[in-house]
């Protein structure tokens, strides 16, 4: 008979407040199996955990179950306490009496009959828990950064120092991400190309890094410590390894008329291309939409201009299949499309534009070579508007529009008014905003400065409307400082506009199994305590994939999620989930029904002799469950007709009896 | 009457034991009374002209016996197989319950078989021996002399909506093969369906009530071949020979549907040898309308190595909830 | 009880990467669901035995429900579309069986829908009150 | 006003069906209101008055009737608050007291000139007498 010890937590009042943690621990006293019970106020604390390893020890108890907060939350801390006291770690069982009874249920008699029946169900469990040793699996040593933005660089630089093979998969034909098209960065007002390209430069020439550009991950399998991934390589109609990017080609490429979407499509590239100077890899790429070689076969100027003659156009998208033993989401984001917002005429006029619009505007790379012009007819604009959060902190409700503050908007929108005054004294910058958020490192000095010394006028109020008249733009806001209504002609408008998840996020979590939120951002493991990795083991978060974050929190985030994996790839065996599938070979009929189910293909058979009828012997098909690739679902526990199949930690028997316990 | 007289069986199967091919054949002897067949193992050939027997009374499926009977001697065992035995055979064969290089199947055709409880019903208890001529069963009862039933009105009710002649397994094939039948096997089904919850209730609770949990049912089902069920584990926690009220019947046989589900060949041996006579193939075949209605039309043995419905899904299933209420369409 | 105002026994069976976080999500809101619910941690939905369902209204359960993730978000890639088969099957043969429809109930509730989590569960339990006590499946020998 | 200020409030806020709590102070209502500069109080005053509890003003205020319920507030506002529906709240609780309609038959010749929609004379009916 199992001797078991039971610890009710009170955990200060969260629990005691509305559950007599006192009744609990009483009543749980004389059920069968328990020889110990106490309650305290902090059982996870120093002193909580000293408690039970004593009760341990002193009553030589074979089993405990905890009355506390979610499993979720302590049942590692409570597993090191009982293997510190020389207890298996998997003969514990937690009740979930703080999220799932005392913090939902007002009334103390409701709470505390409830916190009974659920610290008799651990017991029934745990009396029939058996020790279980964690199996061990090999690392594979290589990590993959699926996204080549500043997040992805960083994160794959610090992982490549560790010593760590890297490999990088970046949709488009460069690495750089957004970061790429910046002008200057707050709140440094640095360029953003210097800081940027020699990091570039360094992922390009480090010995543990490969770059896989204008590829896509299709396809995840495995687990922690071992996956393994397919990557597309997009047929790119240029021989990677011989194109030198002396850009001969993009300049004879008779197709002109290509939206250059690196300048979001505010002019026009040719159908071979290199996206900006200092792209990494600095090779061309053939865009198959608009080549007429491609699509007719008639043309092949390129080929004929290039003396490497790295031109191929009869490449073929490639799949690699590789092993990882750890994957980093580092995603990006995307501003949200301004579409639905016709109050502010984004669709009717040209001269309003998102912020991303405006830093190619004034980037000496863009469009306009770095002249602040109206988009509309390149005149030079007396009058310039910032309007703030528009589609962001909406209701839930709204069709359009994101809930959260996207976070960085107030921050360039200071930048961008302070360099236009700077660059354009004349020039008249107005920016209408809810509040400035500026919590950071000589954020706010940043934006006093622009209020202050450049003279950017700053009016508390929403804009209502924007009505382009003529050729100026008639915009009508309200200023609640003056409680007056502004009705100002403005030649440009700015919209600061909300940021979203970049759209390969949500297939991407399918594959990696790894859960997002309502708004696609991928889910922490835990909001305040594991911020960089995700619940599902082995995969890591590293920039706006995980929520909006401005460079230099992208930054500190990529170098946390680095060190992350370099605190796993620096293992050489991982250690498994004991709670894995296990087959009683005298029952199994070999039918294959498990393996057909298993989502991991860990179920082989093999041939067994068994003791047959009078001394002959029979030979019987019987499953065999590879412990180091199960990952303990259960699936095949139910697939398995005569249950030879059965799950330790979670064995039908366990679960049974918790069913028993609660409708008793 | 069956087209195919004993004598030919008996002729095969004395050619393939004497030319060695099997040492030993399964087949049907016949029992002390007319509708009482058991199945058994000859050996030689006069054991067979003694007690072998080929008529309207031969329901039993041998495929289960063959995952006992491969194990004991190396060499080949005969079997005849009528149409429907033969996807219960493919089906243990997709489930590696034996090996095919052990067996030498016969294919026979069967023209429907008689079911006793129906001839009961017709002339109570006295009957000395039935023989049948043609489509007519005669019928030698003690009181009142001899009498005369069509067959198609005392057919088994698997043989009335009989789903196919067609043998999909076979070493060697006695006369020609048929056809697979589009039969109107789920109206049975269907009615029960279209009742209210309550009228279901009432007619399962009675049914199943009458259920003395004999377990001839499980033991005679080719799909429930487990080396040990759930029911007589003592340690798997459903474990109970006896039940104590009618819930655990209910428990018994909902479970049992559900591990064939999806294997089930609806051979409908269930309900011929249930002494109680419950219908127990409506269980079943209420999975496989399911199965049909929910993802496609599927019948288990009809192909070896086809992937059971229930080790199989897609990303379009349809929610539980919409199961639930298409069920009573 | 004087006040025989029936109280249904509901067994939750919650998968432990998503609807058991939606749990704890509901907990941490404090959204208040009735306390008859009682939840057994399973490692994924496609755990649950029919066997374990039938067990409970054995045992004097009144409802159960099965809650997992959303179909594509399951932490082992493929649980809950078997869940889903095996669930929609079951339930079809206990209402053929004549068994309320109301009492079983698969619900997808993803780690960050505590507010559905809650709401699934008021509403589940006030659809069992309404059907009243399991008598069509209750195993009579555990009366007390 | 023999009425208690407290359910007064709540008359409002209930008929309303709008939580001026949800209100997050942008004034993007009162910058989209074309009838701004005749309103005396505006849309986003309306929300936050009504929220702190200070209508007193508004009742005697004519923005009430200023208001065109072209519901731009409504259709903009970030955070789905319908100032809208409070003005047209707080100007029920006006025309509702004995004889406060204000739009009577006889005013009704010097009003109409030819431009005048029909849909105009009904919505001021609607809005102005009960």
């Amino acid at each position: 008979m199992q001797r078991i010890g039971v610890f009710v937590c009170w955990c200060g009042s969260n629990i005691a407040g509305t559950v007599d943690v006192k009744a609990v621990a009483e009543a749980l006293k004389n059920e069968p199996g328990v020889v110990h019970s106490a309650n305290y106020q902090y059982m996870c604390s120093q002193a909580g955990q000293e408690l039970i390893k004593d009760a341990i020890k002193e009553h030589k108890l074979t089993g405990i179950v905890v009355c506390s907060c979610s499993p979720r939350m302590h049942e590692g801390t409570f597993r090191k306490t009982a293997e510190a006291a020389g207890l298996n770690p998997y003969m514990v069982e937690i009740a979930n009496i703080r999220e799932q009874c005392s913090w939902i249920h007002k009334d103390i008699a409701e709470g505390t009959e409830k916190a009974i029946v659920l610290g008799r169900t651990a017991i029934a469990k745990v009396n029939l828990n058996a020790p279980l040793m964690a199996g061990e699996s090999p690392v594979t040593k290589r990590a993959l950064v699926i996204g080549g933005g500043i997040a992805g660089i960083q994160t794959a630089l610090d992982i490549a120092d560790a010593g760590f093979e890297v490999d990088i998969v970046e949709t488009k034909p460069t690495i750089g991400g957004k970061m790429a098209q910046l002008d200057k960065t707050f709140p440094t007002l640095d360029c953003a190309a210097c800081i940027l390209t020699p990091k570039m430069v360094d992922v390009a020439q480090h010995e543990k890094i490969k770059i896989y550009s204008y590829s896509e991950v299709v396809d995840v399998r495995g687990f922690v410590g071992n996956f393994e991934v397919t990557i597309k390589k997009r047929a790119r109609f240029v021989k990677e390894d011989i194109c030198t990017g002396c850009g001969l080609c993009t300049e004879k490429c008779p197709q002109k008329k290509v939206p250059n979407e690196f300048n979001l499509g505010m002019d026009n590239r040719r159908a071979i291309y290199i996206p900006f100077a200092q792209a990494v890899p600095k090779v061309a790429t053939i865009d198959p939409n608009y080549c007429t070689m491609l699509k007719t076969g008639k043309c092949g100027v390129c080929a004929k201009v290039c003396t490497a003659n790295a031109i191929d156009y009869t490449q073929k998208d490639e799949f690699i299949d590789q092993k990882y033993g750890a994957i980093v989401a580092a995603t990006g984001f995307n501003p949200i499309s301004m579409e639905k917002f016709d109050e502010f005429a984004y669709s009717q006029s040209k001269d309003v534009i998102t912020s991303l619009e405006f830093e190619r505007l004034m980037n000496a790379a863009g469009p306009t070579a770095g002249k602040l012009v109206r988009p509309s007819d390149g005149k030079h604009p007396q009058k310039i508007v910032f309007v703030q959060c528009v589609g962001s902190r909406c209701a839930a409700c709204a069709e359009k529009g994101k809930e959260y503050c996207s976070k960085i908007c107030c921050m360039y929108t200071a930048k961008h008014a302070m360099l236009t005054r700077d660059k354009y004294p004349d020039t008249d910058v107005t920016v209408f905003y809810i509040d400035v958020r500026t919590p950071g490192k000589n954020f706010d000095e940043f934006y006093r400065r622009a209020a202050e010394e450049y003279g950017v006028h700053y009016i508390k109020g929403m804009v209502g409307k924007i009505s382009p008249e003529g050729d100026k733009l008639m915009v009508r806001a309200s200023d609640l400082l003056a409680n007056k209504q502004i009705n100002m002609e403005a030649d440009l408008v700015v919209l600061a506009a909300a940021i979203e998840p970049d759209k390969s996020a949500r297939p991407l979590a399918t594959m990696l199994t790894a859960s997002m939120d309502t708004n696609d951002f991928f889910t922490e493991a835990h909001p305040k305590l594991r911020p960089v990795e995700s619940p599902t083991a082995g995969v890591f978060l590293s920039g706006c994939c995980q929520g909006p974050k401005d460079i230099p929190e992208t930054v500190s985030q990529a170098g946390a999620a680095a060190a992350k994996v370099i605190g796993l790839l620096a293992k050489d065996k991982l250690k498994g989930n004991p709670c894995v599938a296990h087959s009683d070979e005298m029952m199994c009929n070999g039918c294959s029904s498990c393996e057909k189910v298993c989502p991991y293909g860990a179920i082989t058979y093999e041939d067994k002799e068994f003791r047959g009828p009078n001394r002959t012997t029979l030979i019987r098909r019987i499953a065999k469950v590879n412990e180091a690739i199960c990952q303990g679902c259960g699936c095949c526990t139910v697939a398995c007709p005569s249950g030879a199949m059965d799950l330790k930690g979670f064995a039908s028997k366990q679960i049974m009896a918790e069913v028993d316990a609660i409708c008793k | 009457m069956q087209k195919i007289n004993r004598e030919v069986l008996i002729n095969k199967a004395n050619e393939l034991l004497s030319n060695g091919t099997i040492n030993r054949v399964f087949g049907w002897e016949k029992g002390d009374f007319s509708y009482d067949v058991t199945p058994t193992i000859y050996f030689t050939a006069d054991q067979m002209n003694k007690k072998f027997i080929f008529d309207d009374f031969c329901g039993a499926n041998f495929s289960k016996y063959l995952v006992a009977e491969t194990k004991k001697d190396q060499n080949k065992v005969g079997v005849f197989l009528k149409p429907c035995d033969t996807y219960s055979f493919n089906q243990l064969l997709t489930e590696h319950r034996f090996d095919k290089e052990k067996v030498y199947a016969i294919g026979v055709p069967c023209d429907g078989m008689v079911d006793e409880k129906k001839i009961k019903a017709f002339f109570g208890e006295g009957i000395s021996s039935i023989t049948s001529e043609g489509d007519e069963i005669i019928v030698d009862t003690l009181y009142d002399g001899v009498k005369k039933v069509k067959k198609a009105d005392v057919l088994q009710e698997r043989c009335q909506n009989c789903k196919s002649k067609k043998h999909v397994y076979y070493d060697e094939l006695i006369g020609e093969d048929g056809e697979v039948l589009d039969s109107n096997r789920f109206d049975e089904v269907e009615k029960l369906e279209k009742m209210t919850a309550d009228e279901r209730f009432a007619f399962w609770q009675n049914e199943l009530s009458k259920c003395i949990r004999c377990n001839a049912c499980r033991d005679v089902c080719p799909a429930c071949t487990c080396e040990k069920c759930v029911f007589n584990n003592p340690n798997s926690g459903v474990e109970n020979k006896s039940p104590a009220n009618e819930f655990e019947e209910k428990m018994f046989h909902i479970i049992r549907a559900f591990h064939v589900a999806g294997r089930c060949t609806d051979c409908g041996e269930c309900s011929r040898v249930c002494p109680q006579g419950i219908p127990l193939h409506l269980l079943n075949r209420k999975f496989i309308k399911d199965i049909n209605s929910f993802y496609g039309n599927y019948q288990a043995g009809e192909q070896e190595g086809s992937r059971a419905p229930l080790t199989n899904y897609t990303k379009e299933d349809l929610e539980p909830s919409e199961a639930v209420n298409k069920g009573d369409n | 009880m004087q006040v025989n105002e029936f109280k249904p026994k509901i067994v939750a069976f919650c998968c432990n990467w998503c609807s058991y976080a939606g749990a704890d999500l509901a907990g941490s809101n404090r959204l208040a669901y009735p306390a008859e619910v009682k939840v057994i941690r399973v490692p994924c939905s496609c755990r649950v035995n029919p066997m374990f369902i039938l067990r409970a209204f054995q045992r004097g359960a009144d409802g159960v429900i099965i809650c997992g993730c959303h179909p594509g978000d399951c932490h082992y890639t493929s649980g809950n579309y078997y869940t889903r088969r095996r669930m929609a099957l079951l339930f079809s043969m206990l209402d053929y069986l004549g068994i309320e429809k109301g009492r079983t109930r698969v619900e997808w509730v993803s780690a960050a829908e505590g507010a559905k989590f809650a709401q699934t569960m008021n509403d589940f339990v006030q659809t069992v009150t309404a059907l009243g006590e399991n008598k069509r499946l209750e195993d009579l020998r555990c009366k007390k | 006003m023999e009425k208690s200020k407290e359910n007064l409030i709540q008359d409002v806020v209930r008929r309303s069906g709008v939580n001026p709590r949800k209100c997050m102070k942008c004034g993007k209502c009162s910058g989209t209101c074309p009838a701004y500069d005749e309103m005396e109080y505006h849309p986003h005053q309306f929300v936050y008055m009504i929220e702190t509890g200070d209508i007193e003003p508004l009742l005697k205020s004519k923005s009430i009737y200023k208001c065109l319920t072209c519901f731009a507030c409504v259709d903009r506002c970030p955070r789905g608050v319908e100032p809208a529906k409070l003005i047209e709240s707080i100007r029920l609780s006006v025309i509702r007291e004995q004889g406060n309609n204000h739009l009577t038959p006889q005013m009704i010749p010097e009003l109409i000139d030819e431009e005048m929609p029909q849909q105009a004379l009904v919505t001021a009916f609607r809005k102005y007498t009960k």
